[in-house]
């Protein structure tokens, strides 16, 4: 007897496709019905993954075999507590960003509205499935389908956003090469693509260069899909010139779910043993640290706000990795582990989801890009300006908010991990945040409007942006504080100490 | 006997102007009630601190826990006499800067009040969350939402000035936030917990002698807040806010919680005997006495009467660095008494001079000649803050010096003495000329106060009395006129408000005797 | 020369998929033309797709359908799965190419040019970056 | 070139004629040999795709879109995919409650659990065919079509 829950880790990745056909066939009936196909769609997924992620912190990991075939040969669907948390994660920001974009694509793409739905589907198939599968291959056709739904999503807008599409699209298709390059040299080693079979196959084999060369091509080829520091470049581009929720999507979950998809070759496919044999993670730490300080000083030099939004995802994702980089040799409850990776995926998806749709609600409103000409925009836009001054100094790191969270636990993870070093650059780094940060709040509610005093100020009527945008903006300011305070109680902490557990990173009792 | 009592009341206490914040953002556009709500928030916080004093002078410890951050910290409060301390002065003085703000803001038809209120009752928040709290986290989190909500009161104005300021006080009230993370960080990984204990929490066994002195600096850098000397520039540069901004922050909250978080670090992370065998009160002590004696010097310089009135405050704060750096039980009771006896003295004379700003439209000391007679009241009071500041009895200042004096001599050290002296001679030398333009110099002929311009013939023969012509400085009159009696009245009685009775009980938690 | 022909011609289905893979990583890189970049591309997927199908080889395998006799005969076969795989990345790999020539299409509707090069000069004048 | 385009080259337009229906017929045979077989959906589809695109390239690109319009494309594509994923729907459905997950052979076309899952694969692979047949000449026909049309669609890939 299996329960009923069991089968959603298969549901929600072919609901997604089923509805992307739908809305398609639908969307030529009536335009307005892709929307609500594609909100209905992302509220059944997102709730079909909270169901998920009860059980698997109730009864345990669900391992769904496809077609009735037994892992080795069959693909297998797993599910434990780590990509039942990504899972959720991912599809609470998807459906934020699809009611978001209620208005925004009519706006910025009116002739395109039913594609983009259907796209957007596709794109959360793709993610739906890399954090689902328990077999690398599986792992790697996702990771494509992903990707091209993204390169589709970002040339969507036309002119400049094509050539940031391409130069995506080169590079990613490079990485995910990489990537496969990869499995295939731990398939010529052990004849196995099933993650945790090749966890059992692979240990005799931790010496033999072919593993190493093979986990050094997965590294890299996840690396350009994360955009780690020296491969980020085809980043800023994509982020800054794609429609806002798109933005908010790449930035805070297609770059994250990648990040996943290495935590999971990291821990699930190789072992600590593997990690601890080699100085891997030791230079995995000080590439991190680099992209946490070229990333920040690449922000404070851009104009466009977008794209210093874009930077700074760059330098979080330094954070995220530095995280993980700490994760083998830290073990003290409750910063052990991947406990602050995971919860910075989290923190970091909502607040650039926040800092992302906040900037397409002023494109929308404004056609504003450049930070120069944000004056007087909390007078005219007060909800969305104070939203995205909540995740801004959440970016900051200033307590009780997300960023504050992620960042102490992450300081005290290099302490007890005696690498004093890092501690001072995410210090150094908050303060580089501050820097870009405060440019665009002082510009958006203390500039004078050009030639004016303050009391014409009161004279810019308020001009905010409709409901349907600016829900999801609250919702997602709020919860970068609300979050902020349970990550403080630890309420959300029962799962990551169970993905701790699986991967043999806390301490034995 | 120290007994724990669980009570919500610091819970209370803090959800007053985090409730009046919201409220206040709520009503923007009825002004009466939203300043009501500001008032109501501050009366009824004041009660509730106070309701905590006889608890703890009886030599208990109000406890609040909400939850665990880590193992060993928690995120909550614990009260005891210091901080209570603290928590009285900010509040009481909150009150009558409400009151205050209500007549300069209205008067000087500010813009953005709403925002004003809103940011200025997140502030106290911020303070009040400072001096309730347990340990180092908690603090932490409380006085980095003090530091951003205090921005936009710095720059209100939004002229370039204005953002100018702004920028600077972020620029180092957030860098020694990173400094105070770095050493919260340091101190839990040193001694496993981050909660304040008269003893301290630090031994020399937890890390080698250059590691605790490594970790002292980056603490001193961290409370960067309290102004003290090459880190001071962000207060002068500040006092472009409106005057009732730099009163209460400038002068109580924002700077006191600086000073307030030294005074933990030294009593409570260290403990006195740590201190003591590291040799880093000598240290401290000197680098305090430079402080007091520089910033006096340019206190002299300045003409600005904000600016002047900063520097005054730099150089005060360092006494409070000094009597508690003396490690000494006198010095350290006058630090502690000194914190809300320079409070409220300095709240008087920020007070008086907005009413300056708002009845006559000046800034600058060389124009205030004989002003004293077109506003007798204000300058009376600015009067008795000055001597109070100058150390003369019978004002509170005396009190603090006295304690002060003695804890220079009860460390041994005469010298000390002979710092404090100088210091409160140059006190004089800037305080004296303010009040000699005022009183003794003649209001230049043909000059009339341009608000009284029209009405000028009505007192013919006579000057025009500033403070009677409009209503709404009665509003600012009476928190002047509070303050100053104050300022008197804890030199007659120091156990007013429980401020003696607690510093000696603080004093005697930290001395154990 | 016996560790030379052991150690290079006895592989050489890895040396051919190494230099496909440059000749491909060079054309990405060093092209300015679109069309050429996303050929390059390709040869560069090319190249694994051939490694993968080298490693199911079994020298004298035959194709991989099973019946009871013929193992009884004592056939060899050839790997399927790695065939299979590759199957599926080709058609990622088709999808792709697609996906890049419709974008190359639009920019040269976009910019009249096909040329990196151009099309950078070109984007400038748009300003935002 | 014009020249050559507006003629009609008979040799090849015979030699395609003939071709087209067994090209057709052999990717028939190849979709449903996938179960037991070398072959597939995904193959079977391109060689039947190729099979238009051929007729296209020999006869002419207007005439051969005429003949399998966008419409038609979208919906078989679409008709495709459901079956494929309608045939996993439905498995679920009905091996709710046993052990097994997503077997084909629990769905009730016929009496016997072999044959059941015999052919639910060549449903899947079927579907898989249809899908695969009407993308890769989507995909032929937008490419070749842009420049003439700049058409907005037409870049939804699928697997």
């Amino acid at each position: 007897m299996i329960y009923f829950v069991e089968h959603f880790p298969v549901l929600v990745v072919v609901i997604s496709i089923l509805s992307a056909i739908t809305i398609l066939i639908a969307g030529w009936i009536h335009r307005k019905t892709a929307w609500f196909i594609s909100m209905a769609t992302l509220l059944g997924q997102f709730i079909a993954s909270l169901f998920i992620l009860r059980h698997v912190l109730t009864v345990g990991t669900i391992r769904y075999r496809l077609g009735g075939w037994v892992p080795p040969w069959g693909i297998e669907y797993v599910m434990d507590a780590l990509n039942a948390y990504i899972l959720v994660i991912l599809l609470f920001l998807a459906l934020v960003c699809v009611i978001y974009s209620k208005k925004n694509i009519e706006h910025e793409l009116p002739q395109k509205v039913v594609s983009f739905y259907t796209v957007y589907q596709l794109l959360i198939t793709g993610l739906c499935g890399i954090t689902v599968t328990g077999d690398i291959f599986n792992m790697y056709v996702f990771i494509e389908i992903t990707s091209l739904s993204a390169y589709t999503l970002i040339a969507s807008r036309g002119k400049i956003a094509l050539k940031a599409s391409f130069t995506y699209l080169v590079l990613g298709s490079i990485g995910a090469c990489f990537f496969l390059l990869g499995i295939g040299f731990l398939y010529a080693v052990t004849g196995s693509l099933n993650m945790h079979d090749l966890s059992i196959l692979l240990p005799p084999f931790y010496k033999n260069r072919v593993v190493m060369a093979g986990f050094a091509f997965i590294i890299v080829g996840l690396s350009i899909k994360m955009a780690l520091f020296p491969l980020h470049t085809w980043l800023p581009d994509a982020h800054a010139f794609a429609p806002a929720e798109i933005s908010a999507m790449l930035s805070g979950i297609i770059i994250e779910v990648s990040s996943y998809a290495f935590i999971r070759v990291a821990f699930s496919v190789f072992t600590v043993h593997f990690l601890k044999l080699l100085p891997i993670f030791d230079i995995l730490c000080w590439v991190a640290g680099v992209a946490i300080i070229a990333g920040s000083v690449l922000a404070i030099t851009q104009v466009n706000l977008k794209r210093m939004l874009a930077y700074s995802s760059v330098a979080n994702m330094g954070y995220i990795m530095l995280a993980v980089g700490l994760s083998t040799s830290v073990m003290e409850a409750p910063w052990n582990g991947l406990t602050p990776a995971l919860m910075h995926i989290l923190n970091h998806a909502l607040m650039k989801g926040c800092l992302f749709l906040a900037a397409g609600a002023f494109i929308y409103k404004a056609d504003l890009w450049l930070i120069k000409d944000f004056r007087g925009l909390g007078k005219r836009m007060p909800y969305t300006s104070a939203a995205f001054v909540l995740a801004a100094i959440s970016m900051i790191g200033v307590p009780p908010s997300v960023g504050f969270v992620s960042k102490l636990y992450i300081i005290l993870a290099a302490i007890e991990a005696k690498k004093i070093i890092f501690v001072a650059v995410l210090l150094l780094s908050s303060l580089l945040n501050l820097v870009y940060f405060w440019r665009v709040i002082e510009t958006m509610y203390m500039k004078r409007a050009e030639g004016g005093d303050p009391s014409h100020s009161t004279l810019i009527s308020k001009d905010e942006a409709p409901f349907w945008m600016l829900a999801p903006i609250l919702t997602l300011a709020s919860l970068c504080i609300v979050m902020g305070v349970l990550w403080l109680a630890k309420i959300p902490m029962p799962i990551l100490d169970q993905v701790n557990s699986l991967f043999g990173l806390s301490k034995m009792p | 006997m120290t007994e724990i009592v669980e009570s919500l009341k610091p819970i209370f206490a803090l959800s007053c102007p985090a409730s009046a914040s919201v409220l206040i953002l709520m009503s923007g556009r009825w002004p009466n009630l939203r300043e009501s709500w500001t008032l109501i928030g501050s009366v009824v916080q004041f009660l509730i601190i106070l309701s905590m004093a006889p608890v703890i002078l009886s030599g208990h410890k109000i406890e609040c826990y909400l939850f665990t951050i880590f193992p060993q910290v928690h995120f909550g409060f614990k009260v005891d006499a210091f901080g209570l301390l603290f928590a009285i002065t900010a509040s009481s003085l909150w009150i009558l800067v409400s009151i205050y703000s209500i007549g300069y803001m209205r008067s000087l038809h500010e813009h953005a009040q709403t925002r004003y209120y809103f940011c200025f009752a997140l502030a106290i928040l911020g303070a009040i969350g400072v001096a309730l709290s347990g340990n180092l986290v908690t603090m932490y989190i409380f006085y980095e939402i003090l530091t951003v909500s205090t921005y936009p009161l710095v720059a209100h104005e939004q002229s370039p000035e204005a953002l100018f300021a702004g920028r600077k006080y972020l620029a180092y009230l957030l860098t020694s936030g990173v400094f105070f993370l770095a050493a919260i960080v340091f101190t839990y990984s040193m001694a496993g917990t981050t909660d304040f204990n008269p003893t301290g929490i630090l031994s020399s066994a937890s890390s080698s002698r250059s590691g605790l002195i490594v970790l002292f600096i980056l603490f001193i850098l961290g409370f960067m807040k309290a102004a003290y000397i090459p880190c001071h520039s962000w207060l002068p540069t500040a006092m472009v806010a409106p005057t009732p901004v730099s009163a209460l922050l400038h002068a109580v909250a924002v700077v006191k919680a600086g000073v307030f978080g030294i005074v933990r670090t030294v009593g409570y992370i260290y403990g006195i005997d740590l201190m003591r065998e590291l040799g880093l009160g000598g240290m401290l002590v000197s680098f305090a006495a430079v402080t007091m004696i520089v910033a006096s010097l340019f206190a002299i310089a300045q003409d600005d009467l904000k600016k002047r009135l900063a520097y005054s405050t730099i150089s005060q704060l360092s006494y409070i660095i000094f009597g508690v750096a003396l490690l000494s039980p006198m010095g350290i009771t006058g630090a502690m008494i000194h914190i809300p006896f320079h409070g409220f003295m300095k709240i008087t004379l920020f007070l008086c001079a907005g009413a300056i700003l708002v009845a006559s439209g000046k800034k600058n000391i060389s124009e205030m000649a004989g002003i004293g007679r077109a506003m007798p009241i204000t300058m009376f009071a600015f009067m008795i803050g000055a001597l109070g500041m100058c150390g003369a009895p019978p004002i509170a200042g005396f009190i603090s010096k006295w304690y002060l004096g003695l804890g220079a001599i009860q460390s041994g050290h005469i010298v000390f003495l002979g710092l404090l002296l100088i210091a409160s001679l140059l006190d004089v030398v800037y305080f004296y000329p303010l009040i000699r333009t005022a009183f003794f110099e003649k209001m230049p002929e043909g000059e009339v106060l341009k608000e009284l311009e029209a009405k000028v013939d009505l007192y013919p023969g006579r000057l025009p009395i500033l403070e009677r012509e409009r209503p709404l400085y009665l509003f600012m009159l009476i928190p002047i006129a509070i303050t100053a009696a104050f300022s008197i009245l804890f030199c007659l009685f120091p156990n007013l408000l429980h401020i003696y009775d607690l510093a000696q009980v603080a004093i005697r938690n930290l001395f154990g005797g | 020369m016996e560790w030379f022909v052991a150690k290079v011609f006895a592989k050489y289905n890895y040396w051919v998929f190494i230099i496909l893979m440059m000749i491909g990583l060079y054309g990405i890189i060093a092209k300015n033309n679109l069309i050429k970049k996303i050929i390059g591309l390709n040869i560069f997927q090319t190249a694994i797709f051939l490694y993968f199908i080298s490693l199911g080889a079994v020298k004298g395998g035959t194709a991989p359908i099973v019946s009871e006799e013929m193992i009884q005969k004592g056939y060899v076969y050839v790997n399927p799965l790695p065939h299979v795989l590759i199957l599926t990345a080709i058609v990622v790999s088709v999808a792709t190419t697609a996906v890049a020539l419709s974008l190359v299409i639009r920019m040269h509707h976009e910019y009249g040019s096909i040329e990196e090069s151009d099309i950078i000069e070109k984007s400038k004048d748009q300003g935002m970056t | 070139m014009k020249e050559s385009e507006k003629e009609r080259d008979v040799i090849i337009e015979t030699v395609s004629r003939v071709m087209v229906p067994f090209i057709q017929l052999f990717a028939l045979y190849v979709i449903i040999h996938g179960t037991g077989g070398p072959g597939g959906g995904f193959q079977g589809g391109v060689v039947f795709a190729s099979a238009f695109i051929l007729y296209v390239i020999a006869f002419d690109l207007s005439g051969g879109r005429g003949r399998f319009p966008e419409s038609a494309n979208t919906l078989l594509s679409s008709f495709g995919l459901y079956i494929y994923a309608g045939i996993g729907l439905l498995s679920i459905i009905f091996t709710s409650g046993a052990i097994q997950y997503l077997n084909y052979g629990f769905i009730p076309f016929t009496s016997h659990f072999e044959e059941n899952r015999a052919l639910g694969m060549d449903f899947v692979e079927m579907g898989i065919g249809i899908t695969v047949m009407a993308i890769i000449a989507s995909i032929f026909f937008d490419l070749a079509h842009k420049e003439e049309k700049d058409g907005e669609r037409g870049k939804e890939e699928s697997r």
